[in-house]
C-alpha cells in the first residue's frame, strides 16, 4: 500500500505535468482542471500515506548500473514532508486558478508546478542518495523555470539564473558527499549510510558532512547563500508560497535532519550548523526589518525562520525543527498567498504605497493576521509552540550565546511582522489604489491554510509518535501534545521569549506613534534607511561577493576568448606549443 | 663516406626547403620545393627504396609541381612580402625547442642487425597491405569529389557576398598593378 | 664525431620537420602553406622509409611511404582547390586577411 | 557467421557513395527533375538503412560472444565493443542527418556531392573504429579527414566557410604528419604495426626504447588530438562547426571528434603504459572543460556556443577515460563511453535543432546569416517542437535530470570518487562546478525561447517540413528515455568499457 501510494505521489503530478504540457495553451480551462485534479488527488493520497508510514523501503526497484536500487522510504520524516509538499502544493494550485487567470503560456506554469510537486515528494521519500540528488536537481530546474516565468522581465530572468547557479553550486556538495559515501560504503542507500557512518574514516565522514551542509545551506538560502531567495520573489506568488516558502527551501533542513544521526559526531559539524542557522536568522531578520517590498520582506522572514530550523538541528532538536518546518510551511504559505491576493488586487508590491487596505479586503486581512501572529510566535498560533520548542531545545543543549541571539531574533520577528501588517492593512491609504476583493479560489486556499495555522500544533503528538516509530537512527522521544504544551509553558525560554516579543512589539508601537512614521523623515526611518542602503540592500556584503565572482568569471572568459585569434598561424602555434608541452611532460616523466 | 653523402644531400634539401619557405615569389618557392623533392628522392634511392624514390620523383617533383604551377596561374603570383603574424623570435624559439626535444628523445637510432629477407614493395603494397590501397581509393574519390565540389562553376555567383568583398578584390588588383 | 649514415638521415628528417613547422608558423600565403605542408609530408615519408630500413622491413616502409605520397597529394590538391576558391572569393591569399571568424 | 560479413558495415556506405554521386550527375541531365522525388536522397536513405542490417547482424554475433575479426592479407580488421559503439553513433546520427538533410539541402547545388561525401565519411569512420593496424588506422583517419574537408567548406560561395575549411585542412594535415612521424618511430623500433602484437610486446620494447616510445606517444596525442579538439589544438573547431551545413555540424560534433579520440586511444594503447600519460589526459580534460565553458559564455552566435560546449564535453569524456586509466575503474570507463553516446545524441539534437531554425529563419528566406542567440527569443510561439527539443538538448548537456547527460556525467563522477584519491576528487568537484557554470549559458537559451515577444527573425520565419522535425523528435525522445532508463545502453557501454580497459591491459 505504502509503495503504491509513494509511486502515485510522484507519478500522479508528473502525469499531470505531461498531460498539461500536451494539452497546449489554447484552452486554459482544461489546464486548470487537470492541474487542480492531479494535485488535489496527490494531496489527499499524501494524507493517506501518513497512515502507512514505516521505516522499511516501500518500493525497491533494481535500477542497475552505477545508480543503486531505486527505493522509496515513507518514514515519518519523508511522509510528513511529502504531505506538506502535496497539500500545500494543491492549495497553491487551487489558488492559481484565480491568480493566474488569463496569463499567457499557462501550461508552462502548471507543468512545472506539477513537475515540482512530484520531484519534491520524490526527494523526501527517496531512500537512495542518487535519487535524492536526481530529484534535488529537478526541483532546482523547476524553481528556475518558475522564477523566470515572466521571462520578458530581465529581473525575473536574472533572479532565476541566480537561484539556479547558487543552488547548483550547493548541489555539488550533495553530489560530492553522496559519491564519497558510495566510494566507502559501496551503496547509495541512505539507511546504509546512517547505519555505517561509524565505520567511515573520520576525514571522509567530515567531507560528506560538510558537503551536505553546503548543499543544505544553498538550498535553504542560509548564510552565506541567502542572497538568492529575495531575488526569487519575481516568481508568480503561488510559486513563492509553494517553492520558496513551504517546500523546496525546506529540502536543506530536511537533508540536515535526515543525516543528523550520522554527522552529529563529526567534530565541529553541529556547531557549524548552529552558527549557520543563527547567522541566517539574525541577518535575515534585520533585512526584513527594513524591506519595503512585501514579498521580499516575507522572503527575508522565510530565511530567518529556516535559520531557526537549522539552528534547532544544530542543537540536536531534530523533532523541534521538523515540527517548526510543518507549522512554518502552513503559516508562511498562508502569508504568501494572502500577500499575493493583496498584490494581485492593488498591482504593486511596494508596502509604502499600500496602507488601509484592511477595510477593503477584510477576509484577506483576517487570514493574513492569523499568519502574522503565527510567524511572530504569539501563543495559541502554531508558530508559537514550535518556535518555543526550538528555543527550549537551544537553551537545554546548545551554547548560551547562540540562545541569546535567537531570543533577540524572536524580538526582531515580532517587530517586523507587526510593521508589515500595519503598513499593508492599517493606517491611512497612502496612494489611491484600485482595490477589489479576492476570488473564491483564493479564499478557499487561504481559508484552509488559516485553519491550519490555528490547529497544526495539535499534531505535535502524532507527529512525534510517527517519527520516533519510523526513524530508527534518530532517537526521537515521542511526546504527547499535552506534554509539549506543558514543556513549553513551563520552560524559562518561553517567558523570556514572550518578554522579548513584547519589547519588540512595544518598540513598534513607540515608533509608529510618532506623527508620520513612513515614509517621511523620522529618526527611526532615517536610521533604517541608511542601514538599508549600506548593508541590507547588499545582503551584508554578500551581494557584492556574488557580483565579484560573476565578474571574475566573465573577465577570465574574455581573456580566454582573445586566444581564439582566428589566424591560422597562431592556431598552428597552439599545436606546436602543445606538442612541446606534452613532450616535455613525457620526457620528465610527469 | 656514406654519412657525408647523406649529410650533403640532406643539407641541400633543408636549404632548399628553407628557400622555398622564405622566397617572396611563389614560382621560385615551387621550384625550390621540386628541388627538395629531388633531394629526398636521391636519399630514398640511396637508402635502397628505389621504387618509392621513383614515385616521389614523379609525383612529388613532377605532379605536385605541375599542380602548383597550375594553381598559381589561376590565382596569380602574389609578390607582396608578407610579414609574419607571429613574432619570428618566438616562432624560432618554439620550433628549435620542439626539434631539440624530438631529437634527444629519438636519437640515436639503433642500427639494424644483419639484413634479413624483406619483401619487395610490390608484394607488400599489393598483397600484404592491399587494404590500405582499397581505402586509398575511397580517399582519392573523396579528394576528387572535394576538388570538383570546390571548383566546379555551375552556379551563379551569389550577389550579397560578392558585394561585400568586391572592394577587396578591386583593392588587390590595384596593388598588383603597382607592383 | 662518428654518426652512422642512418642517423644522419634521422637528423635530416628532424631538420626538414623543423623547417616545415617554422614555415607553417610564419607563412601567410595560402598556396605557400600547402607547399610547406608538402615539405612536412616529405619528411614524414622519409621517416617511414627509414623506419622500414631500420626495422628490417624496407618493403613495408616503402609501401607506407607510397601510400602517404598518394594520400597527401590528394590533400595538397584539395588544399590548392581551396586556395583557388579563397582567392576568388576574398581576392587575397593571405591567411591573416581572410580571418573573419574569431573569438 | 562468416567473419567477413561485419565488414559490410563500412563497405555499404563506401560503395554507395560513388553510386549516389553518379546517380546525381546523371539526374542533372534529366529535364523532369523538378517534379520527381530526387534519386540522390532516396539512394542515400536506402544506403544508410541498408547499413543497419550488417550492423545489427554484427551486434548479434558480438553479443553471442563470437569475435568479429577479419584479415585482409596481413592487416586485421577487428570490431570490438568500442568499434560497435562508434559504428552505432555514426549510423544513428548519420541516418537522422540524411533524413534531416532531405529538405535542408534540397535547394543546394551539389546535393549529390553532399550525400556522397556524407556516406563516404560515415563508412570511413565506421572502418576507423575497426582498424587494428597502426598505419591502416592512419589511412582510415586521413580518409575521414579528406572526406570532411569538402563538407566543411560546402557553402563555397560563403567566404567564411572557405576560411573554416582552410583552417580545418591545414590543422588536420599538420596533425596527420605528426601521426606519421609517430608511426615511423614505432615501426623503426618494433618492426611491427599490428596493434595487438605491439600491445603484447609493448612492455618489452617500451622499456628498451623508453624515450622513443614516449616521443611517439606525444606525437600521437598531438596528431590525433587535433581532430579530437584537445584545447590548444582546438582552434579549427569553432570555425568549422559554425560554417558547415547543419547536418555536418551535428556529425562533426557528435561523431568526428569522438572518432579522433578513439583513434588516439587505439594508437596509444599499442605503445605505452597508461601510467605514463594519464596525467596528460587529465590535464587536457580539465583544460578543455574550463576553456570550453568559459568561452562559450561569451558567444553570441548559437552554433559557436554549441561548438565550444563540445570542447567542454570532450573534456568530461577525457576525464572519465583518464580516471579509469588511473585506477582501472570500470565505472569511469563506462561513464566515458556512455557520455560519448549521450553527447552524440544531445549535441546532434542541439545542432539539428539549431539547423532547423536556420532553415526556417534564414535559408528559406535566401540568407546565410548566422543564427544569433538573440534570434531565439520567442521560438516556442512558432516552433514549439524545435524549442522543446533544443531545450531538452541544452538542459541535457548542462547535466540536468531527468535527461541523458545527467546520467552519463553521474557515471563519470562515480568512477572518479571511487578512486578515493584526493586529486581526482578535487578534479571531479571541479568538473561538477564546470557543469554548473555551463548552465550559465544553457539555461538562458531555454528562457529566451519561451519568451512571449518573438524576435523579428522568428516572426519572418517559414514553416518547417516534417523531414526536419522528425529527427528532432526522435533524438529528443532518446535523450529523455536514456535519462529515465540509462540501463538501456549497458549492453554496449559495459563491454566497451571493458574493451577500453583491455586496450591498456588493465
Amino acid at each position: 500500500m505504502a509503495g503504491t501510494l509513494s509511486v502515485l505521489l510522484i507519478g500522479l503530478p508528473w502525469l499531470g505535468a505531461l498531460l498539461v504540457w500536451l494539452s497546449g495553451d489554447a484552452r486554459p480551462k482544461i489546464l486548470h482542471i487537470l492541474a487542480v485534479g492531479t494535485s488535489v488527488s496527490a494531496g489527499l493520497l499524501s494524507l493517506i500515506l501518513l497512515a502507512f508510514a514505516g521505516s522499511q523501503p516501500a518500493v525497491n526497484f533494481k535500477f542497475g548500473g552505477w545508480f543503486g536500487d531505486f527505493t522509496l522510504v515513507a518514514d515519518g520524516l519523508g511522509a510528513t514532508l511529502a504531505a506538506v509538499a502535496c497539500v500545500v502544493g494543491s492549495l497553491a494550485v487551487i489558488y492559481s486558478v484565480d491568480y493566474m487567470q488569463g496569463e499567457a503560456q499557462l501550461r508552462r506554469y502548471y507543468a512545472f508546478i506539477l513537475l515540482f510537486i512530484g520531484a519534491m515528494t520524490g526527494l523526501v521519500l527517496s531512500g537512495n542518495l542518487f535519487f535524492t540528488f536526481f530529484f534535488w536537481e529537478i526541483t532546482a530546474l523547476c524553481s528556475y523555470a518558475l522564477i523566470s516565468y515572466y521571462n520578458d522581465d530581465p529581473k525575473a530572468v536574472s533572479g532565476g539564473m541566480k537561484a539556479l547557479i547558487i543552488t547548483q553550486v550547493g548541489g555539488v556538495g550533495l553530489l560530492a558527499g553522496a559519491l564519497a559515501a558510495f566510494s566507502n560504503l559501496g551503496s547509495f542507500q541512505i539507511a546504509d549510510l546512517l547505519k555505517g557512518a561509524t565505520s567511515i574514516p573520520a576525514g571522509l565522514l567530515a567531507f560528506i558532512a560538510y558537503g551536505f551542509l553546503l548543499a543544505a545551506a544553498a538550498k535553504s538560502a542560509q548564510f552565506p547563500f541567502h542572497t538568492w531567495l529575495p531575488d526569487a520573489m519575481e516568481a508568480p506568488t503561488p510559486v513563492s508560497a509553494l517553492i520558496h516558502a513551504a517546500t523546496m527551501v525546506n529540502a536543506g533542513v530536511y537533508l540536515l535532519a535526515r543525516f543528523y544521526p550520522a554527522f552529529a559526531q563529526v567534530p565541529g559539524w553541529t556547531l557549524a550548523v548552529t552558527l549557520v542557522g543563527m547567522l541566517s536568522a539574525l541577518t535575515a531578520g534585520l533585512m526584513a526589518l527594513t524591506a519595503t517590498d512585501l514579498k521580499r520582506a516575507l522572503a527575508y522572514s522565510t530565511v530567518s525562520q529556516l535559520g531557526y530550523m537549522v539552528y534547532a538541528i544544530g542543537v540536536g532538536g531534530v523533532f523541534a525543527s521538523q515540527f517548526h518546518l510543518l507549522n512554518h510551511a502552513v503559516f508562511k504559505a498562508l502569508l504568501f498567498l494572502s500577500a499575493g491576493a493583496v498584490i494581485h488586487s492593488v498591482g504593486t508590491r511596494d508596502m509604502r504605497k499600500m496602507g488601509g487596505l484592511g477595510s477593503k479586503m477584510p477576509f484577506i486581512r483576517n487570514v493574513f493576521i492569523i499568519g502574522a501572529l503565527a510567524l511572530a510566535g504569539v501563543p495559541i498560533f502554531n508558530g508559537f509552540w514550535s518556535k518555543e520548542f526550538i528555543l527550549e531545545a537551544g537553551l537545554k543543549q546548545g551554547p548560551v550565546w547562540a540562545f541569546g541571539f535567537m531570543l533577540f531574533g524572536a524580538g526582531l520577528t515580532a517587530f517586523y511582522t507587526i510593521r508589515m501588517t500595519w503598513l499593508v492593512f492599517y493606517g491611512q491609504p497612502r496612494e489611491q489604489l484600485h482595490v477589489h476583493d479576492s476570488g473564491l479560489a483564493m479564499k478557499i486556499s487561504t481559508g484552509l491554510l488559516a485553519t491550519g495555522a490555528l490547529t497544526t500544533w495539535l499534531l505535535a503528538g502524532p507527529l512525534s509518535g510517527l517519527m520516533s516509530g519510523s526513524l530508527p537512527y534518530h532517537a526521537i522521544e515521542p511526546i504527547s501534545t499535552i506534554n509539549l504544551v506543558m514543556d513549553v509553558l513551563t520552560g524559562a525560554g518561553t517567558w523570556l521569549a514572550l518578554i522579548i516579543l513584547l519589547v519588540g512589539a512595544g518598540l513598534w508601537v513607540v515608533v509608529q506613534r510618532s506623527p508620520n512614521p513612513i515614509p517621511q523623515a523620522h529618526w527611526f526611518t532615517e536610521l533604517m534607511g541608511t542601514f538599508h542602503e549600506e548593508l541590507v540592500s547588499s545582503s551584508f556584503g554578500f551581494e557584492w561577493l556574488n557580483q565579484q565572482v560573476v565578474a571574475a568569471v566573465k573577465k577570465s572568459a574574455a581573456v580566454l576568448q582573445k586566444t581564439q585569434t582566428g589566424e591560422l598561424n597562431w592556431n598552428i602555434l597552439g599545436i606546436i606549443i602543445a606538442l612541446l608541452a606534452v613532450l616535455v611532460m613525457l620526457f620528465w616523466g610527469v | 663516406m656514406e654519412s657525408y653523402l647523406y649529410l650533403i644531400l640532406g643539407l641541400a634539401a633543408i636549404v632548399c626547403a628553407y628557400r622555398a619557405m622564405i622566397s617572396t615569389r611563389l614560382l621560385s618557392s615551387i621550384l625550390y620545393l621540386a628541388c627538395v623533392s629531388a633531394m629526398v628522392s636521391v636519399i630514398l634511392y640511396l637508402l635502397g627504396a628505389q621504387q618509392v624514390a621513383v614515385i616521389e620523383l614523379s609525383v612529388g617533383a613532377g605532379l605536385v609541381t605541375v599542380l602548383m604551377v597550375y594553381a598559381l596561374s589561376v590565382v596569380g603570383d602574389d609578390a607582396r612580402d608578407l610579414l609574419s603574424v607571429i613574432p619570428k623570435p618566438l616562432a624560432i624559439l618554439i620550433v628549435v625547442l620542439s626539434a631539440f626535444f624530438v631529437a634527444i628523445m629519438v636519437f640515436p637510432l639503433v642500427e639494424p642487425p644483419l639484413d634479413v629477407t624483406s619483401f619487395s614493395l610490390t608484394v607488400v603494397l599489393w598483397q600484404q597491405r592491399v587494404l590500405d590501397v582499397w581505402i586509398q581509393i575511397a580517399l582519392i574519390f573523396s579528394g576528387v569529389l572535394g576538388v570538383l565540389g570546390l571548383l566546379s562553376e555551375r552556379e551563379a555567383t551569389p550577389i550579397s557576398h560578392t558585394e561585400r568583398f568586391a572592394d577587396q578584390i578591386v583593392g588587390t588588383s590595384h596593388e598588383e598593378v603597382h607592383s | 664525431m662518428n654518426i652512422s649514415p642512418l642517423n644522419v638521415v634521422l637528423l635530416v628528417i628532424i631538420g626538414l620537420l623543423a623547417v616545415g613547422i617554422y614555415g607553417l608558423l610564419i607563412t601567410r600565403n595560402l598556396i605557400k602553406i600547402v607547399l610547406v605542408l608538402q615539405i612536412l609530408v616529405k619528411s614524414a615519408m622519409l621517416a617511414l622509409v627509414l623506419a622500414g630500413k631500420v626495422g628490417n622491413n624496407l618493403g613495408l616502409g616503402q609501401s607506407l611511404a607510397a601510400t602517404v605520397i598518394v594520400a597527401d597529394t590528394v590533400v595538397a590538391v584539395v588544399g590548392l582547390a581551396l586556395a583557388v576558391q579563397v582567392r576568388r572569393r576574398f581576392g587575397t591569399l593571405d591567411v591573416a586577411d581572410i580571418s573573419t571568424l574569431r573569438g | 557467421m562468416d567473419a567477413i560479413r561485419f565488414t559490410w558495415m563500412f563497405a555499404i556506405p563506401l560503395l554507395s557513395s560513388p553510386a549516389i554521386y553518379l546517380a546525381g550527375r546523371l539526374g542533372i541531365h534529366n529535364p523532369n527533375q523538378k517534379g520527381r522525388p530526387n534519386l540522390v536522397r532516396i539512394l542515400a536513405l536506402l544506403a544508410v538503412i541498408a547499413t543497419w542490417v550488417p550492423y545489427i547482424a554484427a551486434v548479434r554475433t558480438f553479443l553471442s560472444g563470437e569475435r568479429l575479426e577479419f584479415a585482409v592479407e596481413s592487416i586485421w580488421l577487428r570490431a570490438d565493443a568500442i568499434s560497435l559503439l562508434l559504428a552505432l553513433m555514426v549510423l544513428s546520427l548519420g541516418t537522422l542527418v540524411v533524413i534531416f538533410s532531405w529538405s535542408y539541402m534540397a535547394d543546394e547545388v551539389g546535393e549529390e556531392k553532399f550525400y556522397a561525401m556524407l556516406l563516404a565519411m560515415m563508412g570511413l569512420m565506421i572502418g576507423l573504429g575497426c582498424a587494428s593496424d597502426l598505419f591502416n588506422l592512419w589511412v582510415w583517419f586521413e580518409g575521414m579527414a579528406v572526406s570532411s574537408y569538402l563538407l566543411v567548406a560546402f557553402y563555397r560561395e560563403q567566404p567564411a566557410s572557405l576560411e573554416a575549411g582552410v583552417k580545418y585542412l591545414v590543422q588536420s594535415a599538420t596533425g596527420s604528419v605528426l601521426v606519421l612521424m609517430g608511426i615511423a618511430l614505432v615501426l623503426a623500433n618494433s618492426g611491427s604495426l599490428d596493434l595487438a602484437a605491439l600491445h603484447q610486446n609493448g612492455a618489452r620494447w617500451a622499456s628498451d626504447h623508453r624515450l622513443v616510445s614516449l616521443a611517439a606517444a606525444g606525437l600521437f596525442i598531438i596528431g590525433f588530438g587535433v581532430k579530437a579538439a584537445l584545447v590548444p589544438l582546438h582552434t579549427w573547431l569553432p570555425d568549422a562547426h559554425s560554417q558547415a551545413p547543419s547536418g555536418i555540424r551535428a556529425m562533426l560534433s557528435g561523431v568526428v571528434i569522438e572518432a579522433g579520440l578513439i583513434a588516439m586511444l587505439r594508437a596509444l594503447s599499442a605503445i605505452m603504459h597508461p601510467l605514463d600519460w594519464r596525467i596528460i589526459l587529465l590535464s587536457f580534460g580539465a583544460l578543455n572543460m574550463v576553456f570550453g565553458n568559459l568561452v562559450a559564455l561569451r558567444q553570441t552566435i548559437l552554433k559557436r556556443m554549441l561548438a565550444y560546449s563540445s570542447l567542454s564535453h570532450i573534456g568530461y569524456i577525457l576525464l572519465g577515460i583518464g580516471v579509469s586509466l588511473f585506477a582501472g575503474g570500470e565505472a569511469a570507463a563506462q561513464g566515458a563511453m556512455f557520455h560519448l553516446f549521450t553527447h552524440m545524441l544531445m549535441k546532434g539534437l542541439a545542432f539539428l535543432a539549431a539547423g532547423a531554425l536556420i532553415y526556417a529563419l534564414y535559408l528559406q528566406n535566401g540568407s546565410h546569416h548566422a543564427l544569433l542567440v538573440s534570434d531565439l527569443a520567442g521560438t516556442a510561439q512558432k516552433y514549439p517542437m524545435v524549442a522543446l527539443s533544443l531545450s531538452i538538448a541544452v538542459l541535457g548537456l548542462g547535466g540536468l535530470p531527468p535527461l541523458a547527460g545527467f546520467m552519463s556525467k553521474w557515471q563519470i563522477f562515480v568512477g572518479g570518487f571511487s578512486t578515493q584519491n584526493g586529486w581526482i576528487i578535487a578534479l571531479m568537484v571541479f568538473m561538477a562546478l564546470n557543469s554548473v557554470l555551463s548552465l550559465g549559458y544553457y539555461a538562458p537559451l531555454v528562457n529566451l525561447m519561451y519568451r512571449k515577444t518573438p524576435s523579428d527573425a522568428i516572426l519572418a520565419g517559414k514553416p518547417l517540413p516534417s523531414t526536419i522535425t522528425l529527427p528532432l523528435i526522435f533524438l529528443a525522445m532518446a535523450v529523455v528515455v536514456l535519462g529515465l532508463a540509462p540501463g538501456l545502453m549497458d549492453w554496449l557501454t559495459a563491454p566497451a568499457a571493458k574493451a577500453l580497459l583491455g586496450l591498456f591491459g588493465n
